[in-house]
């Protein structure tokens, strides 16, 4: 399955990837429009520090933490994608407690938002990739 | 193939989950004495204060059991297992064969002498909610995790509520005295009352009482057929030692890698990890299960509280920002952490326990600071991120 | 209007050639019955015909046809030979007046061998001096036109319907072992008589239709080896190619085939190793006589003809066979009008030599 | 200086309505032009610093930013234009020589803009590539000038070292150092993918690209930087550069500051030394000292790569490249005037030298006329900037084209010509580590590979549109050109016809 990753070589900590994040996260059409005077609260997140950059989002783990330790079952596997029911999510975050990536995160609501790979956009690609200058975020088959 | 599981929460669900991973078409019965849908224990708190509903408590969707093929056998009861016949007697006089059997029995409120509500089931939750009105005063005995949940539950629902422990402080068995002074102030601030290091006497005066005073494990059905310690003793396929018969979750002990002690682990992610890698075994795959520790994140009226690990070893404090932190390690390693307020990807320090990873090959000043993967090595990076 | 040569015409063309592998003679007629089949693929500005084996009188000799604008020109050119050759024979062309040719220059022919103490003081050989008095008379004297100059053979064209020329220059009169015929369609019409094909240089003479893209890289390459292209025209510089690769390369037909209709790379990295390096060879060092766009053409030489297409091949052509006879022709037709019994017919691929030689080589 | 005379030449233009403050275009800007005013939620730009190499307008989410050029004029007239003035200014102000990079930008005719391409009508047919083969193999190198066969008849493959081009396109030298190493791998990666070469320039070969060698030529140039027997022997080609078409008659200089790490390594000079290289090559100060050096660097590859002479285009140049085709080189490369360069004094790279056009049809002619055209391969570079520039040079006699510009372009310049300050936003023309990185190579590769590939396209259509389907048979094909708007001379020197003739 075509997952997410991420090359910090390439990476030039622009925080782009996190702002088409936050964007795609919205229902907007303009990104201006959209992100103007907003703190944007991304699903994927630059760390950076000493000329070291990189993106952190949900590795999609094959054996996820989060999923097996979800109390409510809103957190599951649908096609090797990791999604969150945020109905059902109890703002527990037993997840955050599991995830050994810190990829998943706390919305405006309370309950957790993790990078879905944008699978409810029509996109052929999640928008942080679409929108990283530098391929230091792709998405791809790898084994 | 004939799988038999007792239990029909979380540890039994990953069984079922662990079991069709390999084997797509054997025979799956669980027996359940409670009769419902699957249902997420820890949730029951929530229902009482309205947080979700019946249909929200569901740990699976509706079709779960049709999709997984898995004959339900509710409300009835296991009441005796036949190691040597491998069969399970029940309780309404029926018999059920087995070829692999998992106990996954849970556990269930420490008894007292004192007359009160249990809160550990869909029912009890039920029973306390009829119970709720604006007049009553409420004694909740236990300011473990089930009773400050309850008390979360009811708090604005009730006339008075007041929290008795025999212990010192506030969630003693995750909270360090620091940690459970600032949840005691959170709690009283929204006008619960404590009452600890007392035992409680008398519960005149109160209205509703309810009993949440620690738990025992669901060990009875194994008594003589396998080894008991604790808890159900399970190696880390969770096999018990009787062959064929398998034990996870809140029923079982083993051992929690922070400490290297045998304990009873009872909290959700293991016991699903438990039944899962039992399903996975018992189905002939192979599957370990070796990474148990205990740890909880539980939240109380927005204060959230992430803990994992044994408390023990050197300690690095922090209080910034409103947020409480605490990380326990000695020996390189680190062995545990209490963390109240922003808990913000807490999970990279669990992960740090539940590898055992030498923080001498990461950048432990940072890392303590903050969690982040860039206190790794770029290699560990290249390896968690880049997947190569 | 300029003339040819002073500008280039893209033109069509019919062309026909028949060769007796045994050596048998035959009269020119059978070429003008075949060519006029053609008519339609001729626009009456230019025609001709290269005899080969028609001087056995003479065959050791250099047989120049020279076109001359008037006698002043002649006199010029004259004096010219006579300072480089042994002229053994010299007389006007034999031709008949016919209504369809007008306007015809002095037509002249001269037998004719290197002086020796001239070809000794030169110190080329034979056929290059030959060659070099020719390019001589044509680009500096004016009027004068040099437009057959091999041994045993001849080139007759005139401007007008190749079947008259034929008719003109009394072709029925001239036996020889093998003839190409060449009908013109030149899209430009100043109409030359030396313009007209067959275009050759010593016994080779090219017949062509088609026209080349390549023209200009051609012309630009070969013009570095002595030659110049003084009609700007696709024959012309093919017969220069075919003259250079042959004469001065020491190329067989087959070779030249393959360096002027060069197999497509691709083709030739699936051939076999060996196959592939002399193609590779060959293509590599003879880059730039390559020849791109329509062709089909008829090359004489001593001793035989080639037929080859460009290697798409975007123009017609088909050969015919009936006993020792090979026939060559844009269109079946022009075979069946003077052989229609045939033992085969075939259209040979782009880029396919098919070279016809007299049975026991050369003469 | 109190008084800074000189206004800036572009203004940064910001719609406030569109900017979502998320500071990209403040962490892309290595001349520090933007900057976020924490007191006023704002950002702000300094136009003074802003070289108008569109990164930052690249790279905004939102669109918000646009580079203008300012309407602000002095009392110019048409002897002292705006430009004329400040660079005055400036050297008023500095004492120094002025510097730029890239291409001559002044307007001198550009011939190639002036030349059309036929197409076949009627009486030859077009070929369309879709349909049939259309072959842009070119093979460089000397060819020989006698038959060999062997006993039984058969031709002898006697070639000298050949370089097979899948394509008539090579991209120029430009050096380690001052292109990054990510440029340069794009390069290397990029020329082997497309079966074409790439060139070291004089900064020498990185180890690491050593095993692009078949698609490498590697430059000897006058400073001999990087120059070793293995690295003679690791590519396919070795290059002596006589002279660059942006500086001729001028040597080069790498300032020691990116003289660092790899960079000293590969170009074996100390650390912080500045990598001079002379005008001329001191062994060098005739035309049989360059066939000496030929012969040299022959011997040293045990006669098995091609050696190239590269040249600037200067006023003999015909004369130039008839003296070095006579001395055993096998490729000749001429450098137009308007060929880019990392460094050079203004007034060299805007005065000096004549446009590759002109160039390459007088050598191309001059050769021709010498009857030795076949001795060498003819390269034309200097400005090449599409496949319709690259069908002319070939139709005025070039076997191949470099493209150095052009390339950069494909790899993200935006032509902003302050190469010299080290400063590239790009990632191309630096060796700061924080910029390098912005040159992906897997990106950059990819660019280069679709740029070749779009070209390769474009030239099979127009030489089946010509007719030709072999590029052999365009080369030097100049009855395919017409001029227009060219007066009699230009067209003699081309050599071609005006249109309509």
């Amino acid at each position: 399955m075509k997952r997410v990753y991420v090359n910090e070589k390439w990476c030039l900590g622009c925080r782009l990837c996190e702002y088409y994040c936050a964007f795609a996260g919205t229902s907007g059409k303009d990104i201006a429009r959209s992100l103007k005077g907003v703190k944007i609260n991304p699903r994927i997140k630059i760390e950076e520090k000493d000329g070291i950059s990189f993106a952190v989002s949900c590795r999609h783990c094959k054996e996820p933490l989060c999923v097996k330790g979800c109390i409510t079952g809103a957190l599951s596997v649908a096609d090797g994608v990791i999604v969150v029911n945020q109905d059902k999510c109890v703002s527990c975050y037993t997840c955050v407690l599991c995830c050994p990536f810190g990829a998943i995160s706390t919305s405006e609501s309370g309950a957790v938002q993790k990078c879905e790979l944008c699978i409810k956009s029509a996109a052929d690609k999640p928008a942080c990739v679409a929108g990283c200058p530098n391929n230091a975020i792709v998405f791809e088959e790898r084994r | 193939m004939k799988y038999v599981i007792i239990g029909n929460s979380t540890a039994g669900i990953g069984c079922v989950e662990g079991i069709r991973q390999i084997d797509k078409s054997g025979n799956i019965a669980i027996i359940s004495d409670e009769p419902h849908h699957t249902y997420s224990r820890p949730l029951i708190s929530y229902l009482v204060k309205g947080k979700v509903d019946a249909e929200q408590m569901k740990y699976r969707a509706d079709s779960f059991y049709k999709d997984n093929d898995v004959t339900l056998l509710s409300g009835v009861r296991a009441v005796k297992i036949n190691a040597g016949e491998k069969a399970v007697e029940l309780s309404d006089g029926n018999s059920i064969a087995y070829d692999k059997l998992l106990v996954a029995t849970g556990s269930r409120a420490f008894e007292l002498p004192i007359a009160g509500n249990s809160f550990m089931t869909l029912d009890d939750a039920r029973k306390l909610q009829s119970q709720l009105a604006p007049e009553k005063k409420v004694l909740i005995i236990g300011a473990g995790l089930i009773g400050l949940k309850c008390a979360e539950g009811i708090l604005g629902r009730v006339a008075s509520i007041t929290v008795a422990d025999l212990a010192p402080r506030v969630l003693a068995s995750i909270l360090d005295d620091g940690g459970a002074a600032l949840v005691q102030k959170h709690f009283e601030e929204r006008g619960v009352k404590f009452i600890l290091s007392k035992s409680v006497s008398s519960t005149d005066g109160f209205d509703i009482v309810v009993i949440a005073a620690g738990v025992r494990p669901n060990t009875e059905l194994l008594s003589g057929i396998a080894q008991i310690g604790k808890g159900i003793a399970i190696n880390e396929k969770c096999e018990t030692s009787n062959p064929d018969i398998y034990a996870a979750g809140d029923c079982t002990e083993s051992i929690d890698v922070s400490s290297g002690q045998q304990k009873i682990m009872a909290l959700l992610p293991n016991a699903y990890m438990q039944g899962e890698c039992a399903g996975v075994n018992m189905a002939g795959g192979n599957k370990i299960f070796d990474k148990a520790i205990p740890m909880n994140a539980i939240g109380f009226m927005g204060l959230h509280i992430i803990t994992a690990g044994n408390y023990t070893g050197e300690v690095y404090e922090s209080n910034k920002n409103g947020t409480y932190k605490k990380l326990f390690y000695s020996d390189n390693k680190l062995n545990g952490y209490i963390f109240i307020g922003d808990i913000e990807k807490a999970g990279i320090y669990t992960s740090l326990i539940r590898d055992r990873t030498p923080l001498d090959s990461i950048d432990w000043a940072l890392i303590c600071e903050k969690p982040g993967l860039m206190a790794f090595t770029k290699e560990d990076r290249m390896l968690k991120l880049g997947g190569r | 209007m300029l003339k040819e040569g002073e500008t280039r015409i893209p033109s069509g063309c019919a062309i026909s050639g028949v060769i007796d592998k045994s050596g048998k003679r035959m009269n020119g007629e059978a070429m003008i019955r075949s060519i006029a089949v053609m008519h339609e693929r001729s626009n009456g500005l230019g025609g001709g015909f290269a005899a080969y084996g028609i001087y056995p009188e003479y065959k050791d000799y250099y047989a120049l046809h020279l076109f001359y604008d008037s006698p002043s020109s002649k006199k010029e050119c004259e004096d010219f030979l006579e300072r480089h050759f042994d002229i053994i024979n010299l007389s006007k062309i034999p031709t008949r007046k016919i209504p369809e040719i007008t306007d015809e220059p002095l037509i002249w022919r001269y037998f004719v061998t290197p002086l020796p103490t001239k070809l000794a003081a030169s110190g080329l050989d034979e056929r290059e001096f030959v060659a070099k008095c020719v390019f001589r008379v044509n680009t500096r004297i004016s009027g004068a036109y040099v437009f057959s100059s091999g041994k045993n053979m001849g080139v007759f064209k005139a401007v007008g319907y190749p079947e008259d020329v034929g008719r003109f220059y009394k072709l029925e009169e001239y036996e020889g072992y093998a003839f190409t015929v060449h009908g013109r369609y030149p899209t430009n019409t100043p109409g030359w008589w030396g313009g007209a094909h067959p275009f050759a240089l010593l016994d080779y003479s090219v017949v062509h239709n088609g026209e080349i893209s390549s023209y200009d890289a051609n012309r630009r390459a070969i013009e570095q080896y002595g030659y110049s292209c003084t009609l700007q025209t696709d024959t012309e510089v093919i017969a220069y190619i075919v003259d250079y690769l042959n004469r001065k390369k020491g190329l067989s037909m087959e070779e030249i085939a393959h360096v002027v209709a060069a197999p497509f790379w691709e083709t030739i990295g699936h051939m076999d190793k060996k196959k592939q390096e002399y193609h590779e060879t060959l293509r590599t060092i003879f880059a730039p006589q390559l020849i791109t766009g329509p062709f089909s053409i008829i090359v004489g030489f001593e001793g035989g003809l080639m037929a080859l297409n460009d290697r798409l091949k975007l123009r017609s052509m088909v050969i015919a066979e009936k006993g020792d006879k090979v026939y060559i022709a844009s269109e079946e037709a022009a075979i069946r009008i003077i052989e229609p019994d045939l033992d085969c017919v075939y259209a040979p691929a782009g880029g396919c030599p098919v070279v016809v030689r007299l049975n026991g080589g050369e003469q | 200086m109190a008084v800074n005379y000189i206004y800036p030449d572009y203004e940064v233009a910001r719609n406030y309505d569109k900017c979502i403050n998320c500071r990209v275009c403040e962490k892309q800007c290595a001349n520090g032009v933007h900057e976020y005013l924490a007191d006023a939620d704002k950002m702000v730009a300094d136009d003074a610093k802003c070289v108008n190499c569109h990164r930052c307008v690249a790279l905004c989410l939102t669109r918000a930013l646009k580079i203008i050029k300012s309407d602000n004029t002095y009392r110019e007239n048409a002897n002292w234009s705006g430009k004329t003035i400040n660079e005055l200014y400036r050297q008023a102000s500095t004492g120094g020589v002025l510097l730029s990079s890239m291409g001559n930008p002044e307007p001198y005719p550009v011939y190639f803009d002036k030349i059309l391409i036929n197409a076949s009508q009627v009486t030859n047919p077009s070929i369309d590539p879709l349909r049939e083969p259309m072959e842009t193999r070119v093979i460089l190198g000397a060819k020989p000038q006698v038959i060999e066969r062997d006993k039984s008849g058969h031709i002898i493959n006697n070639l000298p070292p050949q370089l097979k081009l899948s394509m008539p396109i090579m991209f120029s030298a430009m050096s380690y150092g001052s292109i990054s190493y990510n440029a340069h791998e794009s390069l290397a990666r990029a020329a082997e993918e497309l079966d074409v070469l790439y060139n070291t320039g004089e900064g020498g070969l990185h180890e690491d690209f050593y095993r692009y060698g078949k698609n490498t030529i590697v430059q000897v140039a006058s400073g001999r930087f990087g120059v070793h027997p293995g690295y003679l022997k690791a590519g396919a080609a070795i290059e002596i550069k006589m002279g660059q078409g942006a500086k001729p008659g001028i040597g080069g200089h790498l300032p020691g500051s990116k003289i660092v790490g790899d960079i000293s390594r590969t170009r074996m000079i100390p650390e912080g030394s500045d990598a001079i290289s002379p005008a001329p090559h001191h062994d060098i100060y005739s035309i049989e000292d360059l066939r000496q050096l030929v012969y040299s660097l022959k011997t040293a590859t045990d006669f098995k790569k091609p050696v190239s002479v590269k040249i600037a285009a200067v006023h003999n140049v015909a004369a130039i490249a008839s003296g070095i085709a006579r001395s055993g080189a096998d490729i000749v490369v001429l450098d137009g005037f308007r060929g880019g360069t990392g460094a050079a004094p203004t007034r060299m790279r805007d005065h000096v030298g004549i446009p590759i056009e002109l160039a390459l049809a007088s050598v191309d002619k001059r050769l021709r006329d010498e009857g030795i055209r076949d001795r060498v391969s003819v390269v034309a570079a200097g400005s090449i900037r599409s496949s319709a520039d690259i069908v002319k040079a070939i139709a005025l006699g070039a076997d191949a084209v470099y493209i150095g510009t052009g390339a950069l372009l494909a790899l993200g310049c935006h032509l902003c010509r302050n190469c010299h300050t080290g400063k590239c936003n790009w990632g191309i023309a630096t060796q700061v580590p924080e910029l390098t990185k912005r040159l992906n190579p897997d990106i950059g590769y990819k660019r280069l590979v679709n740029l070749l590939n779009a070209w390769k396209h474009e030239i099979k259509e127009m030489m089946g549109g010509m007719g030709i389907n072999s590029i052999e048979t365009l080369k030097g094909n100049r009855l395919m050109l017409r001029g227009v708007g060219l007066n009699a001379k230009e067209l003699e020197v081309l050599g071609i016809k005006h249109a309509g003739e």
